[in-house]
């Protein structure tokens, strides 16, 4: 019983990862300009990771697999995010400018050129 | 059943299909960066017929565990040769790039046709 | 096993192990005195092998311990003894007269590396000789490739790299094109040793793959040896290189793929498919003689001297591969002695041109005049080898386009208007010889050019000399490098184990 | 089943590739390439090449494309378009293409058992590497000793296109600017990545010698830890700037790594002469023929790791320090 229960809630779990990865590419084709796309992008990094490596670590038991998705699943998680944060530094610094960013953010110090 | 059949050889139309791919890029691009990343497409290919072969039917990795009576085990002498390629590959990809640079700081171009037309 | 049996191993391990080393050491001179003991080292071996060979033992020596279709093995018979003596005397001799023209060319310290690419070259080169195992070849080709695109990108002169690049590009392609072909035997036969691919493809029932390969691999080892259509990196490679480069590389690089081209076409692919012979002299004899036709006349029109003398060197490769083309034991005896005789004469020429670029900056032939009365020595020398080249009576050339000759006469109908081309392509040889005799000797100097007598260096002078003294020797005795000859065109084509 | 994966992932190869070709901008080029590299990984892995996919994640989607770009930071990033007529390349190209589709039709078909390749070299390893060796992964097993000959070819190949860069771009840039060159420090003023970075780092060097070590077991191997620990190190330089890696580990090491690691190869061949046995065959190392040949694996493994990790940084730092010259 529950065997059953478990692999249901894999199941479950991975699709749901499934289903935002897929959400991510289609993001990721359709937003308009760079800085929206990188939203959709890293929702496949994060949520998306997430849930899949979790049912995974639930089909694999108790077992040094388990262990190893764990380590996977820590490294991405730890990657993911900064490549994309480090992307969007990059972007900001060589001039591309965010929509309707008028050089003056909500504090008042101006944006770096 | 005709369809499975074909498919057994989409491998090696793919191999074709990427070999001439990268061999274009290799003659018709001036750019000779470009032309480098042309040469590295050409070899991938040549990778891709390798591994190709070593692939059996409901094989494995040819890594023998201990205990598991009779396992079917891919072919691993073609990984070996293809371990080798690549480094091979990127060796002279390495080189290669050297000399662009030297080319870029003596010629100030690394478009094939106004370096030829420099000397 | 005692030390005897480890040549074909240490032919080989001795100059590429000893290249690590050179990196190392730091201080002037050193590292040329240590590339020059290594080059000497190989050369002896090279000398103990063939010695070996002559009286009869062909060593094969299992590597690693393994036998021959499950490890690598090594074989030295008689052709690639002969072509072993040819790569390590050529690499030797031009080590041994590099150090005065390397230090005007390259930074000291930058010469550690290069006397240290210079003998991965060697050790690349001899590996592919001694290797009786495909994909080994591959390997070892690839190690003799890297090592001359570095050493042509050496020099200090700018042209020499878009031209070395041009030579990077059209070698790894050839290299993967042999990579493809030895891929498609290894398919369809199951094994990499070469005796043991000639003894299994015979019972291959699909042949289409096996002539594809066979395509594949002609058409990436006539890219590799410059071979006609496929020559056009070689010139601008040759002349932008430095001097010292230029005579090893023009001695022996190219012959190396050319002896790769005929082990693999006579032994793994012609007695067992049946027309093939037909088919490797449909493609390589219009081959070799467009390309002696068309790189002599292009030579006879050319004004710098590094590049005549490197045009010439695609019409030499021309004269290899049709002896090869012949497939007949007479075709291949006079192949194989033209790649020692033509590594004899243009060794010397390029020597010869070394010497000169001591006291003319410029190689142009309009702007040699004058030489003979400044380098009397030099000039002589480059005469000596011009006429080996040309194949005069009494020089080495003439025992290989004599052979060549005979060969064309055996091979049946064609016979006769082969000979013509051979006589005609020698005329135009001695046309742009003669255009260098006269730019040295008859040649006003330019104005401003002083006239006093200002020789090569000694070390220099004395190489060049001693390699044209061979040239006359070889023309004399021949007995050496022609039983070598005769006992490669047995093996290969003969039939005899 | 693999055939859906395959067909899947080799037509996504055949787009990556025509994608990489018609493309301008260089940087998209390089990153398309890296997404290649990582593609051809992928097939390897479905068609039972770990240790190649391995590699190929490692040397060709990761330092190849720090490769590409340290040289494109020093040339030009974008590509002038060539117009005119594309019919010749295309012809010639179409012909081999059209060619080898013909030549493919009596190869032997994917997974095919009876394939001639199966026949005759394949089992003898399969069978003899428990006897002789008693390792598992029978691909180290053959890199090294069966075929040893040709990983030493292999590390040379590497030790020539290390000292080929270091020779070609040791010569001082003509256009020496007059200020002195401002230290490249990687993301200067960038916290984040620092900090991540400065966390990861250590584990990539420890996987990377786990791979190095564990080569025999599973995938692994020298090549591969080689690329692994290069990588882990220029992550370290992209960070903290060239300057501070050097200081990490200098010039002068990495070049010892390279020339000891090729010696130390050289040197255990020669060892195996020297005790009466062929060159490179370590049974005659100990006194036991299946302990020696384990511990001529591990010695000249090591030996290919150290090689291929100083070839790799040496040639990275030689891309780098250019940067700061010009």
């Amino acid at each position: 019983m529950i065997e059953l229960a478990l692999d249901v809630v894999s199941w479950v779990l991975l699709a749901v990862g499934g289903a935002c990865v897929l959400i991510g590419g289609i993001g990721g084709l359709r937003l308009p300009n760079f800085y929206t796309r990188i939203h959709a992008a890293s929702l496949t990094d994060t949520m998306a990771t997430l849930l899949i490596f979790v049912g995974m670590m639930l089909q694999s038991g108790l077992s040094l697999a388990t262990l190893k998705l764990f380590a996977i699943m820590l490294f991405l998680l730890l990657t993911g995010p900064t490549a994309t944060y480090a992307l969007a530094n990059a972007a900001l610094l060589s001039g591309l400018k965010p929509e309707g960013d008028t050089g003056q953010s909500k504090h008042g110090e101006n944006t770096q050129p | 059943m005709k369809l499975l059949e074909l498919l057994g050889y989409y491998n090696y139309w793919v191999f074709a299909v990427v070999l001439t791919v990268g061999l274009y890029a290799v003659i018709r691009k001036r750019n000779l960066i470009k032309k480098l990343i042309g040469l590295s497409i050409f070899q991938s290919a040549v990778f891709l017929l390798y591994i190709t072969m070593d692939k059996v039917e409901g094989g494995t990795a040819p890594i023998i565990q201990k205990g598991v009576p009779d396992q079917v085990f891919s072919n691993p002498l073609p990984q070996v040769l293809i371990l080798t390629a690549i480094v091979v590959g990127v060796s002279t990809l390495a080189l290669g790039l050297a000399m662009v640079v030297r080319i870029k700081e003596s010629y100030g171009t690394i478009e094939e046709h106004e370096i030829l037309g420099a000397d | 096993m005692t030390f005897m049996e480890h040549l074909p191993a240490l032919q080989v391990v001795v100059p590429m192990l000893s290249a690590p080393l050179i990196v190392l050491l730091q201080p002037r001179g050193l590292a040329w005195a240590g590339a020059t003991a290594a080059g000497l080292a190989s050369f002896a071996i090279a000398i103990a092998l063939a010695m070996a060979v002559l009286d009869g033992q062909t060593q094969v020596y299992a590597m690693g311990g393994w036998a021959a279709p499950y490890g690598i093995a090594l074989e030295v018979d008689a052709f690639s003894a002969l072509v072993l003596l040819l790569v390590t005397g050529a690499g030797a001799a031009a080590l041994l007269a590099a150090r005065v023209s390397v230090d005007r060319q390259i930074e000291p310290e930058r010469q550690p590396l290069f006397y240290a690419a210079w003998l991965l070259g060697l050790a690349g080169l001899a590996g592919i000789v001694v290797s009786a195992d495909a994909f080994n070849i591959f390997v070892f080709m690839e190690i003799s490739s890297l090592a001359s695109y570095i050493l042509i990108a050496g020099g200090p002169d700018r042209r020499a790299l878009p031209a070395v690049f041009k030579y990077l590009i059209m070698g790894t392609i050839g290299a993967t094109f042999y990579l493809i072909g030895v891929g498609l035997i290894y398919m369809m036969t199951g094994t990499l040793n070469l005796a043991d691919m000639q003894a299994r493809i015979g019972d291959v029932v699909a042949l289409n793959p096996i002539l594809v390969a066979a395509g594949f691999i002609t058409i990436g080892l006539a890219l590799k040896a410059a071979v006609f259509p496929l020559h056009v990196w070689l010139p601008n490679a040759y002349t932008h290189a430095p001097h010292m480069v230029t005579v090893f590389l023009a001695a022996c690089a190219t012959k190396v793929a050319l002896y790769v081209l005929i082990r693999f076409d006579s032994m793994v692919f012609q007695d067992r498919l049946s027309d093939h012979e037909f088919q490797f002299t449909l493609f390589a004899l219009p081959l070799a003689v467009l390309g002696i036709l068309v790189a002599s006349s292009v030579a006879m029109f050319e004004g710098h001297l590094k590049r005549l003398l490197a045009t010439s060197s695609v019409a030499q490769i021309g004269y290899i591969l049709l002896g090869a083309s012949f497939v007949s034991e007479a075709g291949i005896t006079a192949s194989a002695m033209h790649m020692f005789n033509h590594a004899l004469a243009k060794g010397g020429l390029f020597l010869a041109v070394a010497c000169l670029a001591f006291h003319f900056r410029d190689l142009r032939l309009s702007e040699l005049g004058g030489a003979a009365r400044r380098m009397p020595l030099t000039c002589a020398a480059l005469v000596v080898c011009g006429l080996s080249l040309i194949g005069v009576p009494g020089t080495a050339g003439f025992i290989s386009k004599w052979l060549l000759i005979t060969a064309a006469l055996e091979s049946g109908l064609w016979g006769w208007s082969l000979v013509a081309v051979i006589l005609v392509s020698s005329l135009m040889a001695v046309v742009y010889i003669w255009r260098i005799v006269e730019a040295l000797y008859f040649q006003q100097a330019s104005a401003e050019g002083d006239t006093s007598f200002a020789e090569a260096p000694l070390q220099l002078l004395l190489v060049t000399w001693a390699v044209a003294l061979l040239n006359i020797f070889f023309g004399l005795f021949p007995h050496l490098p022609l039983a070598l000859a005769n006992g490669s065109a047995a093996l290969l084509v003969g039939g005899a184990p | 089943m693999i055939y859906v994966f395959a067909l899947f992932l080799l037509t996504l190869l055949v787009i990556t590739a025509v994608a990489i070709v018609r493309t301008e901008n260089l940087f998209v080029a390089v990153m398309l390439t890296s997404i290649f590299s990582l593609l051809m990984a992928a097939n390897f892995f479905i068609l039972d090449a770990a240790d190649v996919a391995l590699t190929e994640a490692a040397v060709g989607a990761g330092v190849t494309t720090v490769i590409f770009l340290s040289a494109l930071a020093l040339t030009g990033d974008w590509e002038k378009p060539r117009p005119g007529g594309r019919t010749v390349a295309l012809g010639t190209v179409g012909v081999l293409a059209m060619l080898l589709i013909y030549a493919s039709f009596d190869k032997p078909r994917l997974g095919d058992p009876e394939a001639p390749v199966h026949q005759h070299v394949a089992p003898w390893y399969l069978e003899k590497t428990p006897e002789y060796m008693d390792i598992p992964n029978v691909v180290t097993a053959i890199l090294s000793s069966f075929r040893g000959y040709d990983t030493l070819g292999e590390v040379f190949v590497v030790f020539a296109a290390c000292i080929g860069v270091l020779f070609i771009l040791g010569v001082k840039p003509a256009r020496q600017t007059a200020a002195a060159p401002q230290p490249v420090s990687g993301l200067r003023h960038h916290l984040i990545p620092q900090v991540v970075g400065r966390l990861l780092v250590p584990f990539i060097v420890l996987f990377g010698l786990y791979v190095q070590f564990h080569g025999e077991y599973g995938p692994g191997g020298g090549f591969q830890a080689g690329a692994i620990i290069a990588t882990g190190v220029i992550l370290y330089a992209l960070l903290e700037g060239e300057a501070e890696a050097l200081r990490a580990v200098p010039r002068s090491v990495l070049l010892a790594l390279v020339v000891g690691g090729a010696l130390l190869y050289g040197a255990v061949g020669v060892v195996c002469m020297l005790k009466g046995g062929a060159f490179l065959d370590y049974s005659v190392l100990a006194a036991d023929p299946v302990f020696g040949q384990q511990l001529g694996i591990l010695v000249i493994e090591a030996g290919v790791g150290m090689a291929v990790c100083g070839a790799l940084l040496s040639i990275f730092h030689a891309f780098a320090a250019r940067e700061s010259m010009t």
